[in-house]
């Protein structure tokens, strides 16, 4: 299907009214990717007792279609809830890796986007997006399960702002931005 | 037992004597609004305007659907009139009746392919509201608008739009081989069943056994996309699924042979057509349905013994030991991505229906309606009703168990289950006899 | 009182330990002379006064106030601070007993009377080393990795002495004081 | 037909395989990553790999001012922050000399027992998920959002508190809050029997966890081991009674402990403990005492040289913080004996011999925070 769908902007090109054609395709693919945004089940530290709580009954993370998946295999979304050590570094960028096209990375809590409470120890990464592309940064320790929702819903508009034109997709632009990234 | 709750008399004595009266301060700080505890809702949840809401939109939607198939009524005097149509139509351009043949088969194969797509994006947002609703949440409700009715479309189409990935050191072909030969048994099997009065895509006199028959086929499917994916959790996954699969197809094979002694065929439509009647009839009231669940003893136990096996088919809770999430990840398609994960998926969910279907038609009378007085609703809708009811429960025990650990699993089938169904056998034995 | 009985009979059975100087608080607290004694004294707590339960093993480094080095910081301007809040030395306080020593701290308890002691045990900063606890107590085995993984003290007879905590990598002990951290590929 | 003798067990070739369990893994509850070696379904060789989540925080302490070191002990056992700040406050309180008020300690009583409904409430949920029961971890994670909003009323936030201080509490609680707690408490004892219902006396549940993971009363000791995995081997040790702080003596309740040690005595001394934690929590606010809930302690805490210990029965242990005072205005040395850590040692024996689906429910049942493991 990747295939087809980096072959789709360069056929509307040539089609007359292509670029409404691709401009109705964007509305949708767009509609469902935002809608079922699945994140891998994958907690750090404290943070991910607060994305616990927002996938149990009060917050309800289902309400916006997102439930968690085991497999990196069949996620759209990491969410870094918690410290990022030296040591887990590595494991992180392999479980990145290993997700499909188009993926997202939310950055949850202080400790994630800078190191936080613990940005001078030896033992942790200051800040995930030093290995990782980050799409949303969630600031707090820990951010509350409601900053959490913001953060999703954040996400939903940068993935409602996705062309296929540009190559968002199973497609060539991201895969330049991310497959390659050389381990640290 | 010493951990019994005191009194809170002889507690509030005891803390008295040691403790001072309560003081209470008040602070500079501001304390939280009030927030919606649970209580009010677990003291008498019919005041909640919202539940009342719902309770009548449950009943709405009850109505609507029998009002919906009262006015469709039976559909087998449609289909033969749109075949008689057919025929002329077809007739005056010349073409001989074979060519008839193919483009009403064809019709028949796409409206199956139909059911067996829409009834897993149904089933699965349905299961996601009911798995919501008993955990009290609400489920998807943002999706499509009323209360997230498209949530399985969107996750659906965008599965479609994943990149899909083959593992590098995946054996490519039986990889990208599996999700269809998991797939198309499961649709295949649809053929035979009985979806109400003559109303069924291949009438063959085998149909059971051809529905056994491909139903079995499917672990070969796991069983590849476990090896093939080259990843241990998976092979654990794709091994254990192979033995649970091949296991519990005999009770389920041998729970249905009594219903197959009493009907006499191997036709699903005759098996339906047994069931028909109700017992009492003969002196002018109807007590209960001649469904087979109502044969004593034998009935129940056949029907217990096949939901039992349906479950672990279709690899669900408290059986779902193939895809064991917090041991194996997600077992047997850990490493598929994007489409090819989702025809698992589907092929999960129509495995399931299809065993609905087979135990609406085995055990409760396909079509027939449970009382004369309510012969007038077709029969096609109380087949589906009664399938839904089926995947309801099916849903309900997901969501309510815990899992088997897998030795257990395997003691349960070989060592009480089939044996049951072995005795199950000779008890409708002795009940022809007598 | 049953902390001084139980370290009287302590004392009694080994003369050459003493109370320490400057005990954990409301604790008795003795101290050993000598890497030597370790063994036989938490032998003979465990199986005569029926101390089996091993609370505690660490370790503190008596070498004057901490090393800004060992912390990370940002070269980049901090918007609330001019400048890094660490990189001045911290300054050796008068009173504190500043030395050039391990202490190894031990805690024991025993469940029937429950109480606890603690025992110390100075090891030099040279060559530190001392005898396992991992044949008598298992969850030594633990707790002495993760001194050793932390401060570089060395258990003799421990079945399994491997970093627990940190990374591979990782240069030196990092709760030594003048542990000075280098920049690995994680910081840049 | 092959008349050949059917190969003996000892014949047949069979080989061992390798599998990684976590650091992301489902069941690991957090970071933790353990190299199992299975032959067939049985565990071979069990090697837990800690240290995925080492922050240093040991080392932080030694700069951060003995204020702010509250705040990283927040972040240690982050399933239940009180019991770690009110660790570390009682280490430094022995440090300085200074006792609480009589109304602080009483509201530290009270948020302790809360925590440690909370605290239970997640293993509660999470391990009914490890069995594969989905739905219990949605109703304990409902109660426990009830307990997040009262600890947010005084505090202010939902998981890392701050808010036991060196010499009492931030803030005082006042009657709307105790009738909230009433209000939840009432509402909790009822939700107990449910979770007993849907969950411990489940057959299925007690199939898979009845007689798994035993742990001798011996091996537990030797372990370490500390808590709800100690009490379920037999040893009725709890520092709450052994060596009472903040006037635990003053309360009626019942140290819980199981005969067999297996993982279901595990999961159900901490249902059982709920229970004590309501007693305990009703008495407190039956009489809460009145007066200051704060000490006289200097802005700057500098204690004068000296050691000291303090431990205090945590949710999943004991839980004792070390401390070493250089006279100066950060600790020299702070040292966590963290409750998780010697629980999780044991993992490497009794892994042994047992079945893959049976490591799930052992790692379960000991209950780590991988936070406090590695620290």
């Amino acid at each position: 299907m990747g295939v087809a769908l980096e072959k789709f902007p360069a056929i509307c090109g040539v089609l007359p009214g292509g670029s409404g054609i691709l401009t109705t395709a964007d509305a949708f693919i767009n509609w469902s990717r935002k809608s079922s945004v699945w994140p891998v089940t994958f907690g750090l530290a404290c943070c991910a007792i607060e994305m616990m709580a927002a996938y149990a009954s009060r917050f309800d993370f289902d309400r916006l279609g997102v439930i968690p998946r085991p497999s990196p295999r069949q996620a759209d979304l990491m969410l870094i809830a918690g410290t990022v050590s030296k040591k887990m570094a590595d494991p992180i960028v392999q479980i990145y890796r290993q997700m499909p096209e188009p993926r997202f990375v939310i950055s949850m809590g202080s400790c994630a986007n800078c190191g936080g409470p613990f940005h001078d120890s030896y033992a942790v990464l200051k800040g995930v997006d030093k290995i990782i592309p980050v799409a949303v940064y969630l600031a707090g320790c820990p951010p509350r399960p409601e900053a959490l929702y913001y953060a999703v819903l954040k996400l939903q508009e940068k993935i409602q702002q996705m062309k296929i034109g540009h190559g968002a997709g199973a497609a060539p632009q991201q895969e330049r931005g991310s497959r390659d990234l050389g381990a640290p | 037992m010493s951990e019994t709750e005191k009194t809170p008399s002889s507690s509030a004595a005891k803390s008295a004597a040691l403790l001072p009266e309560p003081v209470f301060t008040e602070g500079p700080w501001v304390l939280l609004p009030h927030r919606a505890w649970p209580t009010e809702m677990w003291a008498s949840p019919w005041k909640l305007p919202r539940y009342r809401r719902g309770a009548m939109m449950l009943a709405g939607l009850l109505l609507l659907g029998t009002g919906a198939a009262l006015l469709i009524g039976e559909i087998a005097p449609w289909a033969d009139m749109l075949h008689a149509r057919l025929m002329l139509a077809m007739a005056t351009f010349g073409l001989p009746p074979p060519a008839v043949m193919c483009v009403w088969g064809a019709l028949q194969i796409a409206l199956l392919i139909g059911i067996f797509i829409l009834a897993p994006v149904v089933i699965v947002w349905w299961e996601r509201k009911i798995s919501a609703h008993i955990q009290s949440r609400f489920g998807p409700m943002r999706t499509g608008g009323f209360h997230g009715w498209l949530q399985t479309a969107a996750d659906g189409l965008k599965l479609l739009l994943k990149e899909n990935i083959t593992p590098q050191h995946a054996d490519s072909w039986v990889h990208r081989l599996a999700p269809a030969v998991a797939l198309v048994p499961a649709l295949v099997a649809f053929a035979p069943v009985s979806f109400g009065q003559e109303l069924s895509a291949a009438d063959i006199d085998i149909g059971t056994l051809y529905i056994f028959a491909m139903t079995g086929v499917s672990v070969l499917g796991i069983m590849m996309a476990g090896w093939a994916s080259a990843n241990k959790y998976s092979l654990l996954g794709g091994l254990r699924s192979a033995a649970q699969l091949v296991s519990y197809e005999l009770p389920r094979t041998f729970a249905v042979v009594p219903v197959l002694m009493f009907a006499g065929s191997l036709n699903l439509s005759q098996i339906v057509a047994a069931q028909q009647g109700y017992w009492g009839e003969g002196y002018g009231f109807a007590l209960l349905p001649r469904w087979f669940i109502f044969y004593p003893v034998v009935g129940q136990l056949s029907f217990i013994i096949f939901l039992i096996a349906s479950i672990a088919e279709t690899n669900r809770t408290p059986f779902d030991i193939p895809e064991a999430e917090s041991e194996l990840v997600s077992g047997f398609h850990t490493e598929y991505s994007g489409i090819k994960f989702s025809l698992f998926f589907m092929a999960e969910y129509g495995a399931m229906l299809l065993s609905c279907l087979l135990m609406a038609s085995f055990f409760l009378g396909g079509g027939s309606a449970p009382l004369p007085f309510l012969r007038f609703i077709p029969s096609w809708a109380w087949f589906l009703s009664k399938a839904v009811v089926l995947v309801f429960c099916f849903l309900w025990f997901r969501w309510t168990f815990p899992r088997m650990r897998v030795d257990r699993l395997m003691d349960f089938c070989w060592k009480f289950l089939l044996p049951w169904s072995f005795a199950n056998i000779a008890f409708a034995g002795l009940y022809l006899l007598l | 009182m049953t902390n001084e009985r139980v370290t009287a009979q302590i004392l009694a059975q080994f003369p050459q330990l003493e109370k320490d100087p400057s005990p954990v608080k409301d604790y008795p607290t003795l101290r050993l002379p000598d890497a030597a004694s370790l063994l036989p004294v938490i032998s003979h707590l465990k199986d005569s006064l029926g101390f089996s339960y091993l609370d505690m093993v660490t370790a503190v480094d008596w070498k004057g106030p901490v090393d800004p080095a060992g912390y990370v910081r940002e070269e980049r301007a901090h918007p609330f601070q001019a400048k890094p809040a660490a990189a001045a030395a911290a300054k050796p306080l008068p009173g504190a007993p500043y030395r050039d020593a391990f202490t190894l701290v031990y805690a024991l308890s025993r469940f029937a009377n429950p109480l606890k002691i603690f025992l110390k045990l100075d090891v030099p900063r040279e060559q530190p080393r001392a005898a396992s606890l991992a044949r008598i107590f298992r969850t030594a085995d633990w707790q002495e990795r993760e001194v050793f993984d932390l401060f570089g003290i060395f258990f003799d007879g421990h079945p399994d002495l491997r970093r627990i905590l940190t990374l591979e990598s990782l240069q030196g002990h990092p709760l030594r004081k003048d542990y000075a951290h280098a920049e690995d590929r994680f910081d840049r | 037909m092959n008349t050949a003798p059917a190969p003996s067990r000892s014949e047949l070739k069979t080989d061992q395989l390798f599998v990684n369990l976590g650091p992301q893994h489902p069941s690991t509850h957090g970071v933790l990553r353990v190299g199992l070696t299975i032959e067939g379904e049985i565990i071979v060789k069990a090697e837990p790999d800690i240290g995925y989540l080492h922050r240093g925080i040991e080392k932080l302490c030694e700069t951060r001012s003995y204020g702010q070191c509250i705040v990283l002990s927040d972040r240690l056992d982050y399933c239940s922050a009180m019991t770690n700040n009110l660790a570390f406050c009682l280490a430094a309180e022995k440090l300085l000399g200074v006792h609480a008020p009589q109304r602080a300690d009483a509201l530290r009583v009270a948020m302790c027992e809360l925590q440690r409904i909370a605290s239970h409430l997640i293993l509660l949920g999470t391990y009914g998920i490890d069995i594969g029961a989905f739905t219990p971890f949605l109703y304990a994670f409902r109660e426990r959002e009830m307990v997040m909003d009262l600890f947010e009323m005084v505090s202010g936030a939902r998981l890392t508190y701050n808010y036991i201080r060196i010499g009492g509490v931030r803030a005082d609680v006042d009657a709307q809050w105790v009738a909230r707690t009433r209000e939840f408490l009432e509402y909790f004892k009822p939700r107990l029997d449910e979770y007993d219902t849907l969950l411990s006396y489940n057959p299925i549940f007690i199939d898979r966890t009845r007689g798994v993971g035993v742990i001798s009363a011996e091996k537990a000791a030797d372990y370490g081991l500390s808590g709800p995995n100690l009490r379920a081997s037999g040893p009725a040790y709890d520092a709450r009674r052994a060596e009472p702080h903040c006037g635990y003596e003053k309360y009626p309740f019942d140290v819980i402990t199981a005969e067999s040690g297996d993982c279901w005595d595990r999961y159900h001394c901490r249902v059982r403990e709920m229970r004590q934690s309501v007693r305990i929590l009703e008495a407190v606010l039956d009489g809460l005492p009145g007066g200051e809930i704060l000490a006289k302690v200097p802005k700057i805490v500098k204690p004068a040289p000296g050691e000291s210990y303090a431990h205090v029965e945590g949710a999943r242990g004991d839980l004792g913080v070390y401390l070493v005072s250089d006279g100066g205005p950060n600790p020299f040395r702070a040292h966590v004996r963290a409750p998780s850590f010697l629980n999780l040692s044991i993992l490497q024996e009794i892994f042994l011999g047992q079945r893959m689906a049976d490591a799930i429910a052992i790692l379960g049942s000991l209950d780590i925070v991988l936070g406090e493991v590695d620290r």
